[in-house]
């Protein structure tokens, strides 16, 4: 069995799921658009709340398209940064 | 070619200006130039009072964020010396968040450095805010236009 | 009406980075960006080993000057402190020359006040620079053209 | 008889000159033209100098056109300025 797929929540959105990480089979998210019907249809009172203005990185990349995913890889969903 | 030393930490642990300013200009007599910026936290901010203030971040990728900034400015500017401290945990009006500097030859590629770090940081560094006022509500601090401008002007 | 806090000063008296900071800081919590600038002396300027540097001014009108461009700055952005401190004698490489230090509430306000003291100080304060090299010999160094056009962007 | 019109030198003027500051008769240098002519004509080992490219103070002030002098006025000659 493959290594799983995993994501991490921060800040705003890790409150609002109440969660702040999770793994995923790899095989049933095979890219990131796969990855996030995968969190609604598996957790349906998530969607607004991935449904607001959000940035994503893949193993610590940020990343605006819909990239590929390997097992093993890390996927962080974020409301837009606010540091400084 | 330059080779630029770049020093880049994130934690909990509050920074000294003079102890890094002095790490930027140690024997280091070719650069003429040194600015730094130092973001605090503010008493009132958007119109809310505040009490305290949360900073929660990426462990891992902020740290390979604010390196790549570091190395993006050096490869755009001429500068010699680029460090970065940013914290994180529980902070109050006064305290120090973010230290940026960078010693160059040239003073306006000394300005450019520190405000390009600066303004890509706001953008892409995974950091977040949040604010809790003197009644104790807390707010996360959402991400403003006017830094999403500012950075752009270096794309 | 914001009244900003200004402190000039001319002389031969070597300056501490961390008590020029301190100054823009203590019981400070309006302002979220403090933004400085030192300028130190190289051992190569223009091609040409520095051994020491004088700086000759004009007494009075140097102070003058530079109290007017700290109220110029604070007139265009809002800043709620600024220092100036210009050092005048003989200096060597790595002594420090110049120090100007802002604080804002507001990040672009802090960057832009400092580099435009930095700029017309660089242009109008009257101050001149006499390099002497290795061999004993000395030359008053030329105002350069990239200084004056990096005042004019302020016009 | 009225004050003076000071008028001092720096930097590297001061040097070609050899003199960082003398005093003229208000009378005989009603503005900035005439006291150039004025220097020129009592020193014309001077007019190299002079002719270089130079700013001029008012009363410590920078000033770009010929404006008028008054008994007690303090003029300065000085090479573009160098300092930060």
């Amino acid at each position: 069995m493959s290594e799983p797929v995993q994501v991490k929540f921060f800040a705003r959105l890790r409150e609002e799921l109440g969660v702040s990480s999770l793994n995923i089979p790899a095989e049933v998210v095979p890219d990131l658009d796969a990855l996030l019907d995968w969190l609604v249809k598996a957790h349906p009172q998530w969607q607004p709340a991935l449904q607001g203005k959000l940035m994503t990185a893949v193993n610590q990349s940020m990343t605006s398209s819909n990239v590929a995913l390997q097992p093993g890889d890390e996927v962080a969903l974020f409301p837009p940064v606010t540091g400084g | 070619m330059r080779t630029t030393a770049i020093d880049v930490r994130v934690g909990s642990d509050d920074f000294n200006v003079q102890v890094e300013y002095d790490a930027l200009c140690s024997h280091n007599t070719d650069d003429g130039a040194v600015v730094f910026f130092v973001g605090r936290v503010r008493d009132l901010n958007e119109g809310e009072a505040v009490h305290s203030l949360h900073l929660e971040h990426y462990p891992g990728m902020t740290e390979s964020v604010l390196q790549q900034l570091a190395e993006q400015a050096a490869g755009r500017w001429p500068l010699n010396r680029v460090r970065i401290v940013h914290r994180v945990g529980d902070l109050h009006p006064a305290d120090q968040i973010v230290f940026v500097g960078v010693s160059s030859p040239h003073r306006q590629a000394a300005f450019d450095g520190a405000a390009f770090v600066m303004d890509v940081l706001k953008t892409e560094a995974p950091f977040w805010k949040k604010e809790t006022g003197p009644d104790g509500t807390s707010r996360w601090l959402d991400a403003r236009q006017s830094d999403t401008t500012l950075a752009e002007r270096w794309r």
